[in-house]
């Protein structure tokens, strides 16, 4: 039953180091918030899966969280590279990050069959691709009625999925609208989900076929205004593109980036957030 | 490489890129230059394109082209907007895609794919951001478009990874496969229009742009390309498609740069 | 390309003898309209598949066009037995009628598997059930990173899927919303899709995840005023439960359904309907 | 069967079988006695009871018994509406279900289900209605509650057919099984309420329903059941329950009559 905390205390109770956690978004509604939160209370050995590692992985990754990172495509969109997980894959800066790659078919395929308590997803997927090569999580399973090869990989299930959305209810169901990407699948393939929002409200006010999640699927609940800038929260506020353009020239250089994590969440005061 | 009309080597590219698309095919857009053209072919000549981009958005029109795969603006003028694993389920895999259209980092003589790196797996001297929703669409949808610009970093005798097949290291990784696409028809670059040649697959150019020399592709490309017995010149833009294609970059250039 | 037709002309067209035809409908916009035009039309010889075959299903069942039903609950809902299906699998009337049944989550899962491309779907289900034994297209698998046995079952794959919904604009795209039950995947899956609808509007006017299915994935649009009645349409008319009620008696009885067939589809003039 | 408070077995039945719901289970809910118990159970000691109805209809609060599992009413009083794939899939495989609530036609020693048939596979003396949700529900679902009334038809010794896994033939169905629910812990009668056998799973009464008789139970009971040692008296209805139950019944009555 979903509670409402602090996004502190959400993240303080459950995210802890050498976690496997999701924080998804499809570039829309990525939990910026949540995820500056898990730097600020400087986490480690974490295991990040994302099927679009941006920004905010980029941060974590740079600012030591990372051992891990399970996705299936790494860049700012529109822009270029994420600099910071280059410099930790090529060269090892801060530590070595370890990387299982898939598709974005595979991913997503992984976080529903994740949500569907299924230890494996089964897709038409990988075909004359080299990813098999270098992910020994990848696996080819004979159709019982075909004999059609198709590809499996394991189903996403995190210790904790991080997700941001509009609006919750005063009972912690939260609607997701506009393009909701895998944000219920993570919620629910997770042992634990922590969903910020921008608001909570009395009446979520939706249509019937909206994509709500109820509060009993949800652990904590976390209020972040403006939570996904510089993605977007459709309805809310634009996505700051201008920002993901700048971010290129911060997350360049290892000095840059530094100053920047500290001038913007290592020594923000709680008040100034 | 200027004509009688006024053109840059990339509106050539993404105007001939655009031209490939036609009327009815339902297309999954990659984002860049494929979103580029795809959308200048539905403001222009196929305006019954349905346009389909990864981040769910089912038959959008947007207005400016986005800058990322999921902007708002996807979503808010598509006919409806579905969760990512429904997309890449029911809808790619699911067989209601005609034509793919991609861009890459590296392309080679079957027109494999590489996104993934340069270099080796463990030791990358470029990590590039990866396959994203290339493999499955290129494997999925029946038939694949690519554009890239030519260089010869670009276009490679055997990329270094296949990220995304073509048709394999040896022009046969289709043969035999059930429920594959015909897999990549045609590239489109900013000198040429190349397609696979019909037996061996390997890529041909078929169509030189106008003021483009053999020399001038041959010079750009990492391997002995070979040129179609009949080759053909690439008609230039229309002074429509010119202006069509340059507001939208002037609009997607206002909505972008934050104002 | 939804081509908007008669429904008379959509059945004609795409609805042949031997064929196999998912009409679906949870409940809810089950499509009766276009099931009277196909014992109308005296199909013969079709295989019938439907989580839920109720009374138009019967009613196909007792008006002979059916060779075989694959289905997982086929009774009355809240009233009883389906005595059409009954009478033609416990005594053959008017003919033998072949049986193949599932449970609710295995038809769910096939035909979000059809809808999907897939030749099967796997579920964890039919664990310690008798039906694997008797319906040799349950198989199982095991997961190649678990071992786990996983049930797999084939997907749903019809020739033709009819479905009811509330409206299409005048491109044919159509908006189902309620109850959307397995709709959408039986309309994907299919060769060949029929939707019948209330009514033909401007503009669907609905929000940004409604369940829209494109007019480029439906062959013909028909209009049905009242298409799912004694099923209902959410936001037009509710359900005629009295009907549900009344038909035990009618289907009890092999004169009195044969009756009921003759004075209600067969010689109902085109202009009554 | 009556006391100082005038109900009747059947009132009796729903009652106690409402009773076992708690607040903040999520109950899986069959149509029929299960969805008459488990509203009840929400309009009484149980409003934050979480409903789920196969129709897709998540966290529902009708004000009438629907009667038939997607009634519009189910629909209207929901949080939100699944598709049933994602219903079976996401909300029941995936692990969101402490308790489903199911009736059945007949039930056997061991709580196997029986609703397909009443003789022969290939020769059905009865065709009864099949699984539906039910097999998937059995073993998804963390714990199973079974609601009917008692009849040697209907309590049988063996099932005819095992449509859905209460403990298996021999009662060990669910040893050694991954990723199963606890199965059925209770079954609810008009007489009665029964557990499995902590030892051997074999359905054991150990609560009688007022004025009840063990003979009466073992009449109506298709094999000779057993008695736990400290035999309990089920509590009788409160007058606020019966009250419930009967407004609730009369609103259902008046709404399905087609008014």
């Amino acid at each position: 039953m979903a509670e409402i905390l602090s996004l502190d205390e959400a993240i303080r109770r459950y995210v802890h180091d050498g976690a496997t956690v999701a924080m998804e978004g499809f570039t829309h509604l990525i939990p910026f918030a949540a995820g500056h939160e898990v730097i600020r209370q400087r986490r480690r050995d974490l295991t990040l899966i994302r099927m679009t590692p941006d920004l905010v992985y980029d941060q974590l990754i740079g600012a030591g969280c990372v051992k891990k990172v399970i996705f299936s495509w790494g860049g700012n969109p529109g822009v270029g590279s994420l600099h910071r997980l280059r410099d930790a894959v090529e060269k090892g800066w801060p530590h070595r990050v370890e990387i299982l790659e898939h598709s974005h078919a595979a991913m997503a395929c992984a976080f529903e069959a994740g949500a569907a308590g299924l230890p494996l997803a089964v897709l038409r997927g990988y075909v004359g691709s080299e990813l098999p090569n270098v992910n020994d999580q990848i696996k080819f399973i004979e159709c019982p009625f075909t004999g059609e090869r198709l590809a499996a990989v394991p189903s996403v299930r995190p210790d904790v999925s991080i997700v941001h959305a509009q609006k919750a209810d005063r009972a912690g169901n939260v609607l997701v609208e506009g393009i909701i990407g895998v944000q219920k699948e993570a919620v629910l393939a997770a042992s634990r989900a922590i969903v910020t929002v921008e608001e909570i409200v009395d009446d979520l006010n939706t249509h019937p076929n909206a994509c709500v999640i109820p509060g009993w699927a949800i652990d904590a609940i976390a209020v972040a205004e403006k939570g996904s800038l510089p993605s977007y929260a459709h309805g809310y506020y634009p996505r700051d593109n201008r920002f993901y353009k700048e971010w290129d020239a911060i997350a360049r250089d290892r000095d840059a980036f530094t100053r920047w994590i500290d001038d913007n969440i290592m020594n923000t005061a709680e008040d100034a957030r | 490489m200027s004509t009688a009309i006024d053109y840059s080597a990339g509106e050539m590219m993404t105007v001939t890129a655009a031209r490939a698309l036609e009327n009815g095919m339902t297309c999954f857009v990659g984002i860049g230059l494929p979103s580029e053209a795809a959308n200048l072919a539905r403001l222009t000549h196929a305006p019954e394109v349905v346009l389909i981009y990864e981040s769910g958005t089912l038959q959008t029109r947007p207005d400016v082209l986005p800058l990322s795969i999921g902007d708002g603006e996807l979503c808010e003028s598509a006919l409806t907007t579905v969760s990512v694993p429904e997309m890449f389920r029911y809808w790619l895999q699911g067989g209601k895609v005609s034509v793919g259209f991609l861009g890459t980092a590296q392309i080679d003589r079957y027109a494999n794919l590489n996104t993934t790196l340069i270099g080796d797996y463990t030791a990358p001297k470029v990590r590039l951001p990866g396959g994203g929703g290339a493999p499955e669409i290129a494997t999925n949808a029946g038939e694949v478009f690519i554009t890239l610009k030519h260089s010869p970093r670009a276009f490679v005798r055997d990329v270094d990874f296949i990220t995304t097949l073509g048709f394999g290291r040896d022009g046969k990784g289709r043969d035999g496969v059930p429920n594959i696409g015909k897999g990549p028809t045609r590239v489109i670059s900013d000198l040429c229009v190349m397609k696979p040649d019909p037996e061996d697959r390997e890529l041909t150019v078929v169509s030189l742009h106008p003021g483009v020399t053999r020399e001038q592709v041959q010079e750009a490309t990492g391997w002995d390309i070979r040129f179609a017995a009949e080759l053909e010149t690439t008609p230039v833009p229309s002074a429509h498609e010119l202006e069509v294609l340059r507001e939208l970059k002037a609009r997607t250039d206002r909505a972008h740069s934050g104002q």
